[in-house]
């Protein structure tokens, strides 16, 4: 096993699945020549062509429904929208077709392309580039909607996002492209989508996260431990859509006590449909309000006050320690 | 260095072939087989008689909403009669006449309609997209089509139909450029009606044509009388066989007329004069195209009321196995299918949910 | 006071406001000649010229673009996308600008506009004309949401959304666009944006919904009275965002019993983010878990089946009886 | 009726009138006050010395990523030069040079650069946007403030930039369609630095020139020499001139060249050759307009040495104030600011949480 990124876990899922099968193509702005803003198609283009790694026009409606019309025909397209915050630009081809075209053909036609995008703050860059707004997506029926948190998971899942038959938006947590490497076997690893993970066990609170807030989170778990005994179970949703509300339901019937992280704005996020399937289905569990630490109902600001804007480890340990003491 | 002027390689032409006496201009008469000429005739025909049709079924409340294609059946027939049945055939709404000379059923037609997603039935070995109704939107579904036929090295191309309200869109800009960067062997067919809803042509756009926009993509853009079958046919066999030749996309603008209501919901009298549809009255595609015919003696007054009777049956019969089917399309836990290719958990119990409250409730929760 | 349709009140706010501001100006596909494809904006072209009413061309990017521009300049833009399902080619304009505009010049200049648009369910419309995605506006920050439910509060608060300084996101149950008059005084009338309102008191049960899904959830209440004697109180959102959870946190902390319904698809949708303030705020007061009736995570189904589809007073009271019994 | 061609009225242009040699085309020299050519020459000094030491300070990492402007410079500010004060501006995000010339001081673009919104410091009496990052949305807010301002009988027009690669997006598209269905005053500069990140130009579409998309909207559309500042003047003033008369949009496209990165993450090295950067060093807009400022005897090598030293140092003391002010932007809570006209309760309720936080954790959760 090699040491990578997750970028250069992205780029070995691409490499490898491109390789298996010659209907993967891989497409977008500057995802060529240049390898990608972010490098996460550096060299595909060397290696399989300019047929295979197509660098396409500034159009994100044009990608996105490009995509569609070569996922009808049979291949597996992979489109990059270079940042989340251009990724409005098609949402419509997204909504009105990619998400629909199974069902309004019928299942004659399916959609098997992935999304693929940068999401989050965390890298100091320009406005638009740092948001996380994974609601408008999974809210959508239709979708899955998937979102790692490291190397190897990153890599597992974006094969499996491949070769979906259902059209997959994959964010990808930029603030964790390059922060630290996993081991990362290059014998083809699959991960299911619709599963979450605990990431750490624990009897004392149920701690729900994922992308680059499961580091933070898990800085929270680690501190609740070493300072107060505390037991978190720690659960990465690895999918946001369809959600998996069984192990996190599982877990807050065994604690009781529930903290729910991400860095999108709280209002309609994503933590009020965990907090909701709790309430559904764990209700009586319950021995207090379950906290969401979340980003804030503004606009991200830019980047002199992104750390102040997103949740980290002593903000969640706040939340935790709520729910601990009350 | 002074100003000097840019000169542009392509060019914007206009084809006319049959004029409005259905007088015929020889030199340009595209070579079409008797048995397919035949063919067409009887195929706007029963474009014409089906919509005249619908529109009575809709005015009794026998179907929903629908877009009538009354006048613009020379435009959408002829240029999918320059396809082959495997190429690729993604529709905007207002092509019904072309999309039955693909295969569609009439039934189809009426089932879709009704509102009921059944309506929908492609089968296994047609190309043919559902309708699109965000408009515009479809265009670039046919580029990456076409790009896919292309790199599977097959030699389909796709063939994608719109109005001109549609070429205000950005999606028309995105595909189009995509497909002449790309050079995807696409045709763009814009039936242009002169209205989007209430919007004429004139206030949609000031390019003189819709046609030359496409000197904005370095394409080829030709305008065509689309009342007149035969250049119609001519554009768009031409445009296949580039495209088909790996000459890359072109874009027809079909110039025509809606003759009816925009959708049954549209009352055409307040933004547009009796005057104006009577001066297209004239202009009606199978009037003109049936002189030809009968002018180069492959159609008589007889075959066609033979004609007329046979389509006439044809309607009625898909009209009677539309109904007879919809009796069976009861159930409404039906709209849980084809979500997704696998059902996920949480929408299985919602789906179990509904079950439980269908069977509580017994047949009065039922399809309208 | 004369008794109007929702179409006609709505008309009549318009009407009246770009009599009281020569800056409100009216625009959108076929709203001028052709009065709407609702007739909402009927005749105001004969009263207010082509320059106060204009028919754009078929472009909903550019109508909400120019829109923001025209609002930045100091108008008052009312534009209408003539189905919400249409909306999301402008999504990228009204989240990367309209939404943003005030917070990215620090209030030097902002965005007084109105973005109408047709919602919902149970007209026997195409597809792409039934959808109910208010989530997607609700999350986005600097936007504000509102839907009326009858035709006295459609016009007050259509008059308050044209006033209100920042990006108002209006949509109207088609549904009720003619399904019900109301008594509408010709005479000036407001309602405050951000405020949610009680319909109907009661001690037993919150009921909790807004739009075309009031009148199942009245329905509902009635029942509830009539059969068995319970006194539901039903709440009116009115505004999706800002949402007011104060009222709604208070008939609960009385009633500790909860139903929240929208046509709206379950998973993220906008009774997920109730649940959880009422989670947040009313945690000790909570009885039972709180119902949520909604629309289900699937595409809209053609009309045959909207019914179906469609939350109605009975499915209602399965729930209410369900947070009643247990 | 045979094929015939389709004459368009709009023809595209091409206008050089300095060339690279800084030879003067005479007859086309526009007549520019001695007094406006000496500040738009100071003013393309500054904005190339200003970018120089930006790209410094980005590599020391005093300030963030930021979009070069390197080579551009007679094209935005030549365009920007036609605008009266009151006009509106609408840039995109590489006109730094014209921004300054609008009145944007330097500081504020060093703090903006920081990652402070404070760094958008727009006077009450300015009509300038701040630049807008996803490309090309900005176009069509250009067409409704035009629109506003004819509507409010004002002469204002609305000048609006973006590069090549923006004509690609579906907002190009519809923004310049509305402006001319619309006849709206508004001028659409297009700055085609020949790349879009690594995109050059010749693949992000195929037609000859930008300037023809115009044709596609019955619109003027013409193209410069971008790195001639005379040119582009002579062609912005044009359409300026057009445009508050009452004659509608133009598209105006000004051939010049990146010399720089796309921005300070990239690295033109994986796409593009040193020899082609150094064709355009040749080109250079500033050396050219020096030359024709010298023989035309308003400029002398002493004057301009005069010019570099002023010039330097009003960026440092920019640097010093800059640095200065953002001491005193300590805040994280100011990013509650401008959500909304008024707080709605949710969010002072998010606020004091966060104020209650910052408190309790001291000074550590604090801006970078
Ligand atoms: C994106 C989008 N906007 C608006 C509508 C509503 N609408 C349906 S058809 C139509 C007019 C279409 O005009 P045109 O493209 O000329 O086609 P035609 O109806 O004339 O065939 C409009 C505005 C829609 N379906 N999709
Ligand atoms: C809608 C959108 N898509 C993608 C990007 C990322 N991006 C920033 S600049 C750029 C290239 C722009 O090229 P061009 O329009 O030629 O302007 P230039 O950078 O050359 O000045 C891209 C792809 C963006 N900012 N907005
Ligand atoms: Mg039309
Ligand atoms: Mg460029």
């Amino acid at each position: 096993m090699t040491k990578m990124t997750m970028v250069q876990a992205l780029n070995l899922a691409l490499r490898q699945e491109m390789k298996n099968d010659d209907g993967v193509i891989v497409m977008g702005e500057d995802v060529g020549v240049d390898g990608g803003v972010f490098r996460v198609t550096d060299a595909l283009i060397d290696q399989f062509g300019e047929d295979r790694v197509l660098d396409t026009p500034l159009a994100e409606t044009a990608i996105v429904g490009m995509a569609i019309g070569m996922a009808v025909y049979g291949l597996k397209p992979v489109c990059e929208i270079q940042f989340s915050g251009f990724s409005y630009q098609n949402f419509h081809q997204i909504e009105n077709h990619a998400a629909r075209l199974r069902w309004r053909s019928q299942g004659r036609f399916n959609v098997p392309m992935v999304m693929r995008t940068p999401y989050g703050g965390g890298v100091r860059a320009l406005e638009h580039h740092s948001e996380s707004r994974e609601v408008y997506w999974a809210h959508t029926p239709g979708l899955k909607m998937v979102i790692p948190s490291g190397p190897r998971n990153a890599r597992a899942l974006l094969v499996s996002a491949i070769r979906d038959p259902d059209p997959v938006i994959f964010y990808e947590p930029k603030a964790i492209y390059r922060a630290f490497r996993e081991e990362v076997p290059e014998k083809e690893e699959v991960m299911p989508i619709g599963k979450s993970q605990i990431v750490r066990e624990g009897g004392d609170l149920t701690m729900i996260s994922y992308g680059a807030m499961m580091r933070p989170t898990l800085e929270a778990a680690a501190e609740l431990k070493e300072k107060d005994g505390v037991e978190a179970e720690v659960i990465d949703l690895l999918t946001i859509a369809p959600l998996d509300d069984e192990l996190f339901v599982q877990s807050v019937q065994k604690t009781g006590r529930a903290v729910v992280v991400h860095e999108a704005p709280r209002s309609f996020g994503p933590a009020a449909e965990i907090i909701t399937r709790l309430m559904e289905k764990a209700f009586y569990y319950l021995e207090v309000p379950i906290e969401r630490v979340t980003g804030f109902d503004i606009n991200m600001p830019l980047f002199s006050r992104e750390k102040a804007y997103l949740p980290d480890a002593k903000r969640i340990l706040r939340a935790a320690n709520k729910v601990l003491t009350t | 260095m002074p100003r000097k002027e840019i000169s542009i390689p392509d060019k914007i032409e206009h084809i006319s072939i049959l004029n409005e006496e259905g007088e015929l201009d020889k030199a340009l008469e595209p070579d079409i087989p008797e048995d397919l000429l035949l063919r067409l005739f009887r195929a706007m025909l029963l474009g014409r008689k089906f919509d005249e049709r619908l529109l009575n079924l809709q005015r009794q409340g026998r179907i929903g909403t629908f877009a009538p294609t009354n006048g613009q059946e020379a435009a959408h027939l002829g240029a999918a009669a320059a396809l082959l049945p495997s190429d690729w055939f993604v529709p905007a709404f207002r092509e019904t006449a072309a999309e039955i000379w693909r295969g569609r059923t009439l039934e189809s037609v009426i089932i879709y309609y009704n509102g009921f997603n059944e309506g929908v039935d492609i089968p296994e070995d047609s190309n043919d997209f559902p309708v699109s109704v965000p408009v515009g939107s479809q265009i670039i579904h046919a580029v990456g089509l076409a790009w896919a036929a292309r790199y599977r090295q097959k030699d389909d191309v796709a063939m994608v139909f719109f109005g001109d309200g549609a070429t205000s869109e950005g999606d028309f800009h995105e595909g189009l450029n995509f497909a002449s960067v790309f050079q995807t062997p696409v045709i763009f067919v814009c039936q242009n009606n002169h209205w989007a809803i209430s919007m004429p042509r004139s206030k949609q756009t000031r390019s003189k044509t819709l046609a030359q926009k496409a000197l904005a993509y370095g394409m080829p853009g030709i305008q065509v009388d689309g009342n007149d079958i035969l250049a119609v046919y001519a554009a768009a066999q031409e445009a296949v066989n580039r495209a088909r030749s790996g000459g890359g996309p072109t874009l027809i603008e079909c110039v025509t007329y809606r003759m009816a209501v925009h959708t049954t919901a549209d009352d055409p009298k307040r933004y547009r004069t009796e005057e104006e549809v009577e001066q297209w009255k004239k202009r009606d595609p199978i009037i003109r195209f049936q002189k030809y015919l009968i002018d180069k003696g492959v159609l008589s007054e007889n075959k066609i009321a033979g004609l007329d009777s046979e389509v006439e049956e044809e309607i009625q019969s898909a009209i009677d196995r539309a109904e007879a089917h919809m009796k069976t399309l009861g159930d409404p836990i039906d709209m849980f299918k084809h979500t997704y290719a696998e059902m996920p958990p949480f929408l299985k119990e919602q789906k179990e949910a509904f079950a439980r409250e269908l069977a509580e409730r017994g047949e009065e929760k039922n399809h309208d």
